[in-house]
């Protein structure tokens, strides 16, 4: 486990209130994006694969606060939060997720491959750990040069029993390149618990680290000041050349695998008291204490930004199909 | 006789293997308490329980290399990979050690597995959940390839390649799960290694795979309404390949159209007409035609996607092409 | 014009282009202190250092999926995969990621990674470590494939790959490495996707890639002794691939044999037949004959090996019977 | 690391003095063996390409010696060792480095595919860590039968690197599967040092069973006793239904990694230290106080089973080049 001073914990308040109500909006915004992306897929509008990330939005909001504009980061199947929370606009997403030129791939990508290099989102994978080995190379590369940048790598605890998650951490910890590793563990894989798919407690996680001699910080990923205060130390550490960080932060997945998931392999007062006692939003609104009104407010607020990217989205411009052939090769 | 979807058929080959065998096990991610993400597996779990039905980690490589170990040991593990996307992470196990166990012990060593997997587009997964990599495997010696594309045969082949007693790579298509057909009301094994002639035809052949079985078949109704003749063959095993069937077929017909979903560049449909033009040379009246993918990952936007990947229409127009040659 | 061995030609354009931008490093198992398993990259650790020649961990996927990483951000990074037996294990990186990335942002993103890697029979290596897995990527939209066959080659086309801005796959077959030819005394670039004409001839095409190429001259020799004149084209470059060169070969000889090392079933001679068939079909005499390994995973013992893999021997055998079609 | 208990201390001598000359010489029979593949392989009489193990013979001793008939093994390019040690007569794997129909892969295999399925070798692998997951899978089917054998993966700290690694051991502590993994840890991966290879110093490989909660045992792999108390212990261990075992054996290659290997990238004074004092077979010796005599006459005697096994070698059969197709299907 990790000492006391690696963990960032949740009663150390460092953040302004003023700093947390931004993160209220962003994580609110997320929040209401995909709830609007669930209600499209419902309607029919969107095609594809989609996966929201409902309860897991402090660690969106909180990992990427603590990034700067040319750190570069890699996403998964679950990526909406990510993308937005590194400032990609929300009508760009929903445009991609209809499909079209507008969209932040160009409509090539969908959901499971949200690109955006001018806020260094260099891809969302939906091959489980798949996007982990190209970030210890992005690291290597601002190693190399010099840069003071760090590459952020998001997945699972689902992706922790891949060989690319193995083979990753270990070269990244080996070369000691500017990486950080993100883990965002909500117990699932799809429909798997945690006892069935983890040979370690799903809490202890973090000693995975272990096995590569690698920095390890830990918080609680439903408290986005303790993500973000333990983000800001992961990149503290890796940017002073001290090797990469595993960021272990326990989540929870409010809703089902996928956008239309029955879940029938999930225990509803399990899900029920989760939604009750571990909603992000909810734990952040209350200890910002905020109005009804305030509430309000910023939730009309968002929820136009997002009525706003579904009208861009759908005014958007359909890929001609021979266009199929424009990025084959460069 | 009964009538079964292709999921059913899939999953009524799985149970009754299950029941006639002890030895047969499944393992792969998420075929339990859901019953994997094509809901193939459903119920199998609650008749044979969670030692026979196991859910596994999302380590691909382990999931087929302990297949390997447990049929090396007499077991007939039937292993999922969930989409054939994911082959790629257990290439290792599947072809240095699967295909290769056999020769290498000098015939001390079956590996008696099946490895069942799916794939397709259709419907908008973008480019790393709808490829179609069959042909990849058809040039490693000691695998077998299936690719089944009716309730009759999936079922049937699917009985076979559990009880062959070497690795059995085993292709679904995603779009066919739905689709319904008449089965005998006994399962009737189907042997490894037999076309299938689905629709006789005296002007052209049309040898087509997985979905594209029914392309060419809607292709090939078309065809006739002009007056063209097709016959379609549907391999069904890929290797070994039943070459008599195929090459007979189009000795006969004089002209051949191959036809899968998966990039044309490379594909299975190179290989057949490789063959084709091989023993059919002196019979061959144009040139064969291959019809596949186009050379693009695929894209997500619906339009794109449905333009990449073949249909009845470019089945059609390949027909006409191979017949308009004199 | 100097002569280089096929290895040092390799080395060469490494040591070039390393030189040329400080972008481009090199990295790989053992390919620092040792200079690699074949002896390839003997002499660059001293001349670069540590940082631009990295030895990796035993991690194929890695050292892959970190030169894809480096590569888009802007690196050129050249990454050896010691047999390419060894890319089973990288395979998902390869296809799902370097090939894919492109299409999937829409064109933001660029790939610019060489993936070096050699294999090849002849030295009793065993099943693992001799495959010829070339065709699977051809099949793999996004991706370059090269295989190089003369010093000239290697050195003209690596240092293309190291430019281009895709990832490339480039074989390099392990009995050759101590073969010598003349190359240019400055490396010139050789574009990608250019085919060569070994040798003119007006009876048959052989289209011969690797190993394959110089068996093939042997044999154009031996059939030239019985007055049969042999065309030699090596594609070098087999994706994109030089259609016309090779159609237009055939087109004038109306013969044609292929010819590699792999496989046959399944392997890039399909291709080639596949797309000659069709290119040139109304000028074919005879069917296109393909030459490849047996249908085996590779034994160890000399004699079988010798057996498994072709030869100057099967090319003529099969020159003579395209010329004994009339 | 692992504690007290768990490690097989060198100094506790539970082994007779009996049993440990059996030991010696078998150790001394596999030295035999290796230098002489070596010097056939000068003489250009041994097709292929031969690894040998001189420096790790307590390893495959001691291992194999605490295994019954029935457990089952996989082992790596490094075979020869292991193959004799679990009972595979030397004269069969000579003639499979011949590559006769008389070796125990039918001179299909090589010395790299060493196979024997009456005494449980499953095959050696020239893939690193490619007969991992198998083990797993034979353990497996083991605990589905209710059958009370191991299985047991050889591998190198090379092979810990791999993605194979990190899913089988994960995929074996998962399911409690009755699996040994015997890290046999010579520090080096071809020509690339511990240092340049592994993220953690090469004594703390051990660490590595931490990612997977997994029992961890460890021993000094020069020691003969000290493996096979420690090789019993795991056996017990994964026998008892308690799981599988890391074996962490810290052992030392006395010689190139391939047979014609230069070494140019290795230290000679820090070899020639190593062979002075690492030296399994000198250590045993030592140990066992033996004669000037005593050692001739094993000497003699398996020198003479090597000599045996180099005319049956030579006296075996070729196979018929058209049986390469043989047995690609069963
Ligand atoms: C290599 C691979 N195997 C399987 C899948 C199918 N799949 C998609 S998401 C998922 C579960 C991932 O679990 P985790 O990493 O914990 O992420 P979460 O979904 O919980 O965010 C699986 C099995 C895949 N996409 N890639
Ligand atoms: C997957 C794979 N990559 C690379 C190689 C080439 N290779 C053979 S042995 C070896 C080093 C293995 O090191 P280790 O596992 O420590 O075993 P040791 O040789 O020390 O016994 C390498 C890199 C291989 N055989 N397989
Ligand atoms: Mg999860
Ligand atoms: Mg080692």
């Amino acid at each position: 486990m990790a000492t006391v001073e690696e963990r960032a914990e949740p009663g150390r308040k460092k953040v302004s209130e003023e700093v947390l109500r931004d993160f209220f909006r962003e994580m609110l915004l997320i929040r209401r994006f995909e709830e609007k992306v669930e209600e499209r897929f419902r309607a029919g509008e969107l095609p594809g694969f989609l996966h929201v990330a409902i309860g897991q939005e402090a660690v969106a909001t909180g990992v990427c606060s603590a990034l700067a504009l040319e750190d570069v980061f890699a996403s998964t199947h679950r990526a909406h939060g990510h993308s937005i929370a590194k400032g990609t606009p929300a009508k760009k997403i929903m445009a991609e997720l209809y499909g079209k030129t507008e969209g932040c791939s160009g409509g090539y990508g969908g959901s499971m491959h949200l690109y955006d290099l001018s806020v260094g989102n260099l891809g969302a994978n939906a091959v489980v750990a798949g996007g982990l080995p190209g970030i210890v190379g992005a690291a290597l590369a601002f190693q190399m040069r010099g840069e003071k940048r760090v590459a952020v790598a998001f997945f699972g605890d689902g992706a922790t029993n891949t060989g690319t998650f193995h083979e990753s951490l270990n070269l990244a910890q080996l070369w000691r390149v500017p990486a950080i590793f993100v883990l965002e563990n909500n117990g699932w894989a799809e429909s798997t618990p945690a006892v069935q798919q983890l040979p370690l407690p799903v809490d202890q996680m973090g000693k995975r680290a272990a096995a590569f001699g690698m920095k390890l910080i830990e918080a609680d990923g439903q408290d986005v000041e303790a993500v973000y205060l333990a983000a800001l130390a992961a990149r503290e550490h890796a940017l002073a050349g001290k090797g990469p960080v595993l960021l272990h932060l326990r989540t929870f997945r409010l809703t089902g695998h996928f956008v239309g998931d029955p879940q029938v392999y999930r225990d509803r007062d399990e899900l029920k008291q989760e939604r009750e006692t571990k909603d992000p939003l909810r734990l952040l609104g209350a200890r910002l204490d905020l109005s009804d009104g305030d509430f309000a407010s910023v939730d009309a607020d968002v929820t136009a930004e997002v009525e706003a990217a579904v009208e861009f989205a759908k005014a958007g411009t359909d890929p001609k199909p021979e266009d199929a052939l424009k990025y084959v090769y460069a | 006789m009964p009538e079964l979807t292709y999921r059913e058929a899939v999953r009524d080959a799985l149970a009754q293997a299950l029941r006639a065998d002890e030895n047969v096990f499944v393992m792969g991610e998420d075929i339990a308490e859901m019953g994997g993400s094509m809901a193939v597996t459903q119920g199998l779990l609650e008749e044979f329980g969670p030692t026979r039905i196991r859910n596994t980690p999302i380590s691909e490589m382990a999931i087929v290399g302990s297949g390997i170990g447990a049929a090396i040991q007499g077991m007939r593990p039937i292993v999922e990979i969930m989409y054939e996307d994911f082959l790629t992470l257990s290439m290792e196990q599947l072809v240095n050690q699967a295909a290769k166990h056999r020769t290498m012990s000098g015939g001390q060593v079956k590996v008696p597995l099946t490895i069942r997997t799916q794939g397709g587009a259709g419907w908008s997964p973008g480019a790393q959940h709808a490829q179609q990599l069959e042909a990849w495997f058809v040039h490693v010696p000691g695998l077998k390839v299936v690719f089944a594309s009716t309730p009759q045969d999936v079922r049937g082949l699917l009985w076979s390649a559990i009880y062959d007693d070497n690795p059995v790579i085993f292709f679904e298509h995603r779009t066919l799960y739905p689709i319904k057909g008449e089965v005998p009301s006994e399962l009737e094994p189907i042997p490894l290694g037999e076309a299938r002639v689905h629709r006789e035809g005296t002007d052209v052949t049309v040898v087509a795979t997985g979905r594209l079985v029914h392309e060419s078949l809607r292709a090939a109704e078309e065809a006739e309404r002009d007056g063209i003749s097709v016959e379609v063959v549907d391999p069904r095993t890929l290797l070994p390949l039943d070459e008599d069937t195929i090459v007979g077929s189009v000795r006969k017909t004089t002209r051949c159209v191959t036809a899968h979903e998966a990039v044309a560049r490379g594909g299975f449909g190179s290989e057949l007409a490789a063959v084709i033009q091989h023993g059919a040379f002196d019979w061959l009246d144009a040139p064969i035609e291959r019809i596949g993918a186009k050379f693009a990952p695929l894209p997500f936007a619906p339009a794109m996607e449905q333009w990449v990947v073949p249909h009845a229409a470019e089945v059609l127009e390949a027909i006409r092409r191979t017949v308009a040659r004199s």
